[in-house]
């Protein structure tokens, strides 16, 4: 019996159509991985199993039924929470029927989250136990489907290895899978199937197995030369930066280099402060003590008392997509701004050939300057941000998971464009990223943070030798500090 | 128009007397936390009428004619600078003590305190201070002016009478000589008055007495409308026009010789208004039967520019008719065409605001320009801006002429500078002959009806609104005011 | 301990601020508590000399001295009338208290009801219904709606009593029939605006992504409301339930006329008709004061409301 | 086809309150028939307490209305929405707690007073909207910052400060656009509050106009049992144009 029956399903928005007859059945206990290009329509496909679509999208044709109750996981879960309540309410609300006060427990349990996290708040739980909690919510109907939208992207290794976990226990326990992924290599064990789409149209297993796109997802990541080595001119550091919210120190005594066309990558727990290390570098949130330098030119503070030239020599990449962007202005709009104001680009041919010149860099489609961030998938406003990063032509470029939630080709694309940018007009780049693969592939030396403080700067060469996993050696830097400790003699 | 009133409202005080026994709800206009039971402190129409029945005055006034009170009789001496008050016998206070003179010179100093909040304008006539006490029932009283007719003023100006010493006055406190005496009072609120039996005026009907106070006009009425009340005073006329539905309720009027005087004094010192010729003008240009008609909405009678109707001596002269063409005329003649007079006004009472719109209104036709200057009650009467108004809105009650023509001679702005007048005001007030008085009031009134700055365009009807079954309601100084010492329930 | 230091000086200092505000603004109104209270026997002479009696020639920061000086003791000065402006005021705040406190109480429930209902039914018939008829509310003034009510329920029906008369010395407590409809009349007038604020609140909670996950995880309306949208809108609702209270306390003079009820609104306003400012200082003081308190309570709501503020946390 | 009707007619009464002193049969101020006559007799609506036109008179009280509301209300719920919102991307520290502070302090001050004070030091129309608009300021300030509360640390508006924008386009571009609905609302409510604080301030003697919508139904009151239209009419103007406002201000955001 299938528990989901798709046929002929055709979404559009606007003129644009996103899905062009999909057809689709998931069988009882069954796992299917779904995986395509950035903007390929997963998520829309995914919706569209819940029955329900985003504002601006509609349904042509085709049909749509699912039996029994689904659960539902969407990227980014940590704003999904309801944040006025406590884990064990928000479980039981889920729940949707009176159920024992044990019953938080036992789904806590089930996602391998200890039972004291019942008493606390979403906020006060990290990125990983987060996630775990909004998957335990999509479980708590014990559904018979659950559809799953990137669930790990935001992870760091630790906490993905613990989500993954828990998916192939419920796998195991004979829970249907709609798992939506970038990370086919990760999935593939867990899965029966996988189903790649590409043009609003579903490839069927076997052929999709054999397609070209599915080579790439194959080969993970595949390794990306890095830059030709950096100069040794120096173009950002951090002295001692010391950083804190409300008198709760986030970073102590953080010190960082950076040389032209070089790339350092900052790895660290979720919570260990690498956001907070960007923004002080940007200049966004003031620095308890410390300073950074551009050049050798101390740089102010805050990011409102440095001249128009320090400003566009330090781009900042934010983490979270969704909010990047303002959702009222159009790609073009947020590309030109920068242009303007930091380059003085004002002729309106001279825009129109920079937007879109920006956007076929990152991989858009230039006619996609006129769509509102509302109008693009996850990896699309990703790209938009980057590229508006790249409009004021920085030295020096900060990426807070630039790549997160893009699929393996786009995701080479960028690095890519990055490392040509490093060789060729020298520029630096601070990478900050959960994915081990992206950090050994293409950064000169890593950083590692904990808690606050740079155990480790060393180069990655010499961390990850040619061969290794890059998954296990960065695991084991995350996890055990003390051997980072011994590590960090290594600089 | 056809906008006389549609049911013609009740005259008197009911029709059948009032029984003994019962208790009487009656609603007034109160003065919010300001009320008082102490009589020189409250201020407000439910004051006035609380202190009537609360305490005496030594004379009052019936029907313009001055009548004992606690006082039988003022003789003034020959010249009129002192007289003699002879004292009622055997009247006792509330508390049960002999009423005696040393009540009264108590009460000549209280009433003329600075501190009071209200102190008796009688101070400017009487030598408070100087009283003698003669014996127990006789007083001697010095006069700060010759005053001719001294029980006149004693019965015009608020003159209560309080006990010897007393400067508290709650409910426990509270002690007068009156029909009623208080059992319970709430500034603002009510006051529970209960028959006084020992009263020397004879014990009143009503076993009890509850005064009402509240601001709204329209609540006032709904009180009385759904039984809250059986007797509202001073309701507002388009209460009256629109009725009530009640078959037991009735409007009454206090009658032809209480109604309020509604019109405007003229500034005689500012231009245009300092011409004789342009003040006339004005009276023959106003519509008064519109005014009537309008403000009144047809309650009252149209005015002849003279104030005090209703009152001893008052001259009841034909109000001048319209005559554009002549008023015209006056105006060209003393150049103040398209003249521009501001003239001052505040709701003080209901339609003065009203009726200087609508005068503006008629007086465009003549070719001047009134501006309204609508301003709040509280600064209404702020000296040096009605000094330099042309003129401002007016209105007074049935009070003797030696009064009303005082008040206004000593105020800047309204006073009316005009030596004959002068003349005979002062032996209208001075003299102590009854045929000189009369004589000077109406000298008075002559000039003020030929060149004077009273513009009175109408005779108000004073209106309540009453169960059929209250009676003995009378009238001793002001209509809006009425004395509920002989009320009761038929 | 320090920030609630900090907190409560801050308090202090706006106080003290709002005194002089109060003070320098009533002694600057138009109103003259001498003319006014003389009436046509304000003659310059007598004017004058009343003036000097009450102290009103002296210059004014000497009597802001004296005033405040005072309020520490607790004695707010003299009524022009000569009494106690403490005994004017006390029963009078209580009453208004009263009457506001019920509204409030009253409301608070109905406009979250209401503003939920139509956020939830967003663009159908019950919504428009619930804000057009929120927004002809608002825009109908107080005595209109008051006057409607005396007429419906009190003259025509005879169900309550149409003004407000309560026996010397009585609380309203003891009556609470006369508060009906004073409370009836406040509640429409006030809720309307809180029911429009607390639809906007929800209508964005419910579009956000948290509503979208619990009904995609299959939660349906009433637990949806109880566990996310009531808390979501709580901290903004609570804010307009005080302030509109503390609006209703000084600003339901013309209800307080209509049913005659002895409140702090309808002091305030014939003070200044009659232009008793020691009792209109007094009055605004403690109004400003309420609403000062309101302000502070509505922002320690907001903290207590929100888990992320009220356990200091992060994000 | 209802949405049309309704534009239509918003329309309409715009035209009738913009143009209404060109449209009315008499003068505002001259009595035309007896005073409190019902509807017929005198005039489409009637006449009110001294016999004039009911409907002239609201025709004429329209604009005074809609352009002294509407401006105030404006003033105030704009620059109240401008201090709310520019605490959001202050740099100081202290900005944001010694505005909102002293905004607290006035709002304090009872809309009663300020506005008696206002209309004494400058007693005309402009002394009306500087009134109305002091009144507004604290509350939509406060509004204007919950709101802004919530946008203030998103990456974009960073993003903007990062490259130098100046504070009208950080207020103006990247808050604004995402808090227009809550100020919308307010500026609506603030309105509706404008024209009664207009009414009160005639009710106090402070009228700045003679016909008013807001003093025609304070006028109107004492009479309204024998001419209910007199009160009816302004209130029902007061109303639709209020809806109407509402609607539009939402319809814009
Ligand atoms: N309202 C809209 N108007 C126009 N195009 C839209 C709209 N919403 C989505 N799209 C387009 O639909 C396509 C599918 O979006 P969807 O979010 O489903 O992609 P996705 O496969 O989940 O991508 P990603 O992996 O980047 O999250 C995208 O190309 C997007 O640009
Ligand atoms: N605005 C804030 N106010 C208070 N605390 C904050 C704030 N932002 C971050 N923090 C706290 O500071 C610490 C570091 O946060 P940061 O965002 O720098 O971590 P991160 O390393 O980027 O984590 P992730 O990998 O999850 O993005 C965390 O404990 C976080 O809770
Ligand atoms: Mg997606
Ligand atoms: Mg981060």
């Amino acid at each position: 019996m299938s528990l989901v029956h798709i046929s002929g399903l055709r979404l559009s928005a606007g003129d644009t159509e996103i899905l062009a007859g999909v057809d689709l059945t998931i069988a009882e206990g069954e796992a299917v991985a779904l995986a395509g290009p950035s903007g390929a329509g997963k998520t829309s496909l995914a919706l569209a199993v819940l029955g329900h679509q985003r504002p601006g999208v509609r349904r042509t044709a085709g049909t749509v039924e699912v039996t029994g109750p689904v659960g539902y996981l969407g990227q980014d879960p940590g704003s999904l929470l309801n944040p006025y309540a406590r884990v064990a309410s928000i479980l039981r609300t889920a729940a949707g029927r009176r159920v024992p006060r044990a019953f938080a427990d036992t789904l806590l349990d089930r996602v391998a989250l200890p039972a004291s996290l019942a008493r606390r708040y979403p906020h006060q739980l990290s990125g990983g136990q987060q996630q775990r909690v909004a998957l335990a919510v999509a479980l708590a109907r014990s559904p018979r489907l659950l559809v799953l939208d990137e669930p790990t992207t935001a992870l760091d290794l630790l906490a993905k290895a613990e989500v993954l976990a828990e998916i192939g226990r419920l796998r195991a326990e004979g829970v249907s899978l709609l798992w939506i992924t970038h990370d086919l290599a990760t999935v593939r064990e867990l899965v029966d199937r996988v189903l790649v789409l590409d043009e609003g149209r579903v490839s069927g297993p076997e052929s999709a197995m054999k397609g070209p796109f599915i080579a790439n997802f194959a080969m993970k990541a595949s390794f990306i030369s890095r830059g030709e080595g950096a100069s040794a001119e120096k173009a950002l550091r951090a002295d001692k930066l010391t950083a804190g919210y409300r008198g709760t120190p986030v970073l102590t005594g953080v010190d960082l280099t950076v040389a032209r066309g070089e790339c350092l990558a900052v790895l660290g727990v979720s919570g260990a402060g690498k956001s907070t290390l960007a923004r002080c570098l940007a200049g966004l949130h003031r620095p308890g003590t410390g300073t950074v330098t551009l050049h050798e030119d101390p740089l102010k503070p805050d990011v409102r008392d440095r001249t128009t030239k320090e400003r566009a020599a330090i781009a900042l990449v934010a983490q979270n997509p969704a909010e990047a962007l303002h959702p009222r202005q159009d790609v073009r709009t947020a590309l030109v701004r920068p242009m303007r104001l930091l380059r003085g680009v004002k002729s309106r041919e001279e825009q129109d050939a920079k937007v879109a010149e920006l956007l076929e860099a990152v991989g858009l489609d230039s006619t996609m300057d006129k769509r509102l961030p509302g109008e693009l998938s996850g990896g699309q406003r990703q790209r938009v941000a980057l590229a508006r990063a790249l409009a004021a032509e920085p030295e020096v470029l900060i990426c807070d998971e630039v790549t997160s939630a893009l699929d393996a080709e786009t995701q080479a694309e960028v690095l890519t464009l990055l490392n040509e940018l490093r060789a060729r007009l020298g520029l630096a780049v601070v990478l900050i990223t959960h994915d081990a693969g992206v950090a050994v592939s293409t950064s000169d030396r890593l950083l590692v943070l904990h808690a606050g403080r740079s155990v480790l700067t060393a180069p990655t060469a010499g961390l990850v030798p040619e061969g290794a996993d890059p998954d296990r050696v960065i695991t084991r830097l995350l996890t055990d500090p003390s051997r980072t400790e011994q590590g960090a003699s290594l600089v | 128009g056809a906008s006389g009133p549609v049911s013609a409202p009740i005259a008197g005080a009911g029709t059948s007397a009032a029984r003994r026994g019962g208790v009487l709800k009656a609603v007034f206009t109160g003065g919010g936390a300001g009320e008082s039971l102490d009589p020189y402190t409250g201020g407000s129409p439910i004051d006035f009428v609380r202190h009537d029945i609360l305490f005496d005055s030594l004379f009052t006034l019936d029907k313009a004619e001055v009548v004992p009170g606690l006082a039988l009789a003022a003789e003034p001496t020959a010249d009129g600078r002192a007289f003699v008050l002879r004292l009622r016998a055997g009247v006792r206070w509330h508390d049960g003590s002999a009423f005696t003179a040393q009540d009264v010179a108590y009460s000549f100093r209280y009433m003329s305190a600075p501190e009071r909040a209200y102190p008796s304008q009688l101070a400017s006539f009487v030598d408070s201070a100087a009283v003698r006490v003669r014996d127990p029932l006789t007083l001697e009283v010095p006069t700060k002016q010759a005053l001719g007719d001294p029980a006149l003023f004693l019965a015009a100006f608020p003159a209560k009478i309080v006990k010897d010493g007393a400067t508290s006055f709650t409910a426990a406190t509270a002690v007068g000589t009156g029909a009623y005496r208080v059992t319970a009072f709430e500034a603002g609120r009510e006051a529970r008055l209960a028959r006084f039996d020992g009263y020397w005026g004879g014990a009143a009907p009503a076993d009890e007495l509850v005064l009402l106070s509240l601001t709204d006009p329209q609540a006032k009425v709904n009180t009385v409308v759904t039984g809250q009340a059986d007797f509202a005073g001073d309701i507002p006329f388009t209460t009256a026009k629109a009725g009530v539905a009640s078959a037991d309720l009735e409007i009454r009027t206090a009658g032809d010789d209480h109604r309020t005087a509604f019109g405007f004094v003229l500034n005689p010192t500012l231009e245009p208004f300092d011409d004789p010729r342009v003040r006339k003008a004005v009276r023959l240009a106003i519509d008064r039967q519109a005014l009537v008609d309008t403000i009144l909405l047809g309650y009252g009678t149209v005015g002849n520019d003279l104030l005090c109707a209703g009152a001893k001596y008052f001259a009841a002269k034909e109000p001048l008719a319209r005559d554009l063409d002549k008023a015209r005329a006056l105006v060209r003649e003393a150049g103040a065409e398209g003249a521009e007079v501001t003239i001052r006004t505040a709701e003080y009472e209901i339609g003065y605001n009203a009726s200087t719109q609508l005068l503006a209104e008629q007086l465009k036709a003549i070719g001047l320009v009134v501006k309204p200057q609508i301003v709040g009650p509280a600064e209404f009467f702020r000296p040096e801006a009605v000094a330099a108004a042309h003129g401002v809105s007016f209105s007074s009650g049935a009070v003797p002429l030696a009064v009303m023509y005082g008040r206004l001679a000593g105020f800047p702005g309204l006073a009316f500078p005009d030596e004959r007048f002068k003349a005979a005001f002062g032996t209208g007030i001075a003299s102590t002959d009854e045929g000189t008085r009369a004589k000077a009031w109406a000298e008075v009134q002559d000039v003020m009806y030929d060149r004077g700055n009273t513009v009175i365009w109408g005779q108000a009807d004073v209106l309540s609104l009453a169960r059929e079954s209250v009676a003995g309601i009378t009238v001793r100084d002001q209509a809006k005011y009425p004395y509920l010492g002989k009320a009761g329930m038929a | 301990m320090s920030r609630f230091a900090r907190e409560l000086l801050t308090r202090l200092g706006m106080l003290a601020a709002l005194s002089i505000l109060v003070f320098a603004g009533v002694d600057l109104l138009p109103g003259d508590p001498v003319t006014s209270r003389l009436g046509i026997s304000a003659t310059p002479e007598r004017a004058a000399a009343l003036r000097a009696q009450l102290g009103l020639d002296r210059p004014l920061p000497a009597r802001y001295a004296e005033w405040v000086s005072g309020l520490f003791s607790g004695n707010l000065g003299l009524s022009t009338t000569g009494r106690p402006v403490t005994e004017l005021l006390s029963d009078r705040v209580g009453n208004s208290a009263l009457l506001a406190g019920l509204a409030v109480l009253l409301l608070a429930p109905l406009s979250l009801g209401l503003g939920l209902w139509a956020a939830w039914r967003r663009g159908r018939v019950a919504d428009k219904t619930i804000s057009t008829g929120s927004l002809l509310m608002v825009s109908v003034p107080e005595f209109v709606v008051a006057g409607g009510l005396v007429l419906l329920f009190a003259v025509t029906l005879r169900w309550f009593p149409a003004v407000s008369l309560l026996p010397a010395g009585a609380s309203p407590l003891a009556y609470p029939e006369v508060l009906v409809l004073p409370v009836a009349s406040l509640v429409l007038v006030g809720s309307a605006y809180a029911v429009r604020v607390i639809r906007g609140a929800a209508a964005q909670t419910l579009a956000g992504p948290q509503a979208e996950f619990l009904r995609l995880n299959g939660v349906r309306w009433p637990v949806l409301a109880r566990r996310l949208v009531v808390p979501a809108v709580l901290p903004v609702a609570v804010q307009v339930w005080l302030v509109t209270g503390v609006a209703l306390v000084g600003g339901a003079v013309l209800v307080e006329k209509v049913f005659g009820y002895p409140g702090i609104g309808e002091l305030l306003v014939s003070s200044v008709q009659t232009g008793d400012l020691p009792v209109v200082q007094a009055v605004v003081l403690v109004l400003g004061a309420l609403m000062l308190l309101a302000l502070l309570l509505a922002d320690l709501a907001v903290v207590l409301l929100t888990p992320r503020l009220r356990t200091g946390g992060a994000r | 086809m209802i949405r049309r009707v309704l534009l239509a007619a918003g329309i309409l009464l715009l035209g009738i309150v913009l143009f209404g002193p060109e449209l009315t049969p008499h003068s505002a101020t001259a009595p035309v028939a007896p005073p409190y006559s019902p509807p017929g007799t005198g005039g489409l609506f009637g006449t009110d307490h001294l016999g004039r036109d009911v409907l002239s008179r609201v025709l004429h009280g329209g604009r005074p209305l809609l352009l002294t509301s509407f401006v105030s209300a404006l003033a105030g719920a704009g620059l109240g929405a401008a201090i709310g919102l520019s605490t959001a991307p202050a740099r100081r520290r202290w900005v944001e707690p010694v505005l909102m502070r002293s905004l607290d302090t006035l709002a304090a001050v009872p809309p009663i007073l300020l506005s008696l004070l206002v209309l004494t030091a400058v007693p005309n129309r402009a002394g009306l909207i500087l009134a109305v608009a002091l009144v507004s300021i604290p509350l939509s300030a406060r509004v204007a910052r919950a709101a802004a509360e919530q946008v203030r640390g998103r990456a974009h508006v960073e993003a903007a400060i990062a490259r130098g924008e100046r504070w009208t386009w950080l207020l103006g571009r990247e808050i604004l656009p995402l808090v227009a609905g809550p100020l919308a609302a307010d500026l609506g409510v603030r309105f509706v509050t404008a024209v009664y604080l207009v009414a009160a301030a005639g009710f106090l003697g402070l009228s700045t106009s003679d016909s008013d919508w807001g003093l025609l139904i304070v006028e109107a009151l004492p009479g309204a049992a024998l001419q209910p239209w007199a009160l009816l009419v302004p209130v029902a103007g007061i109303a639709i144009l209020a809806v109407a406002a509402n609607r539009t201000a939402e319809r814009l955001t």
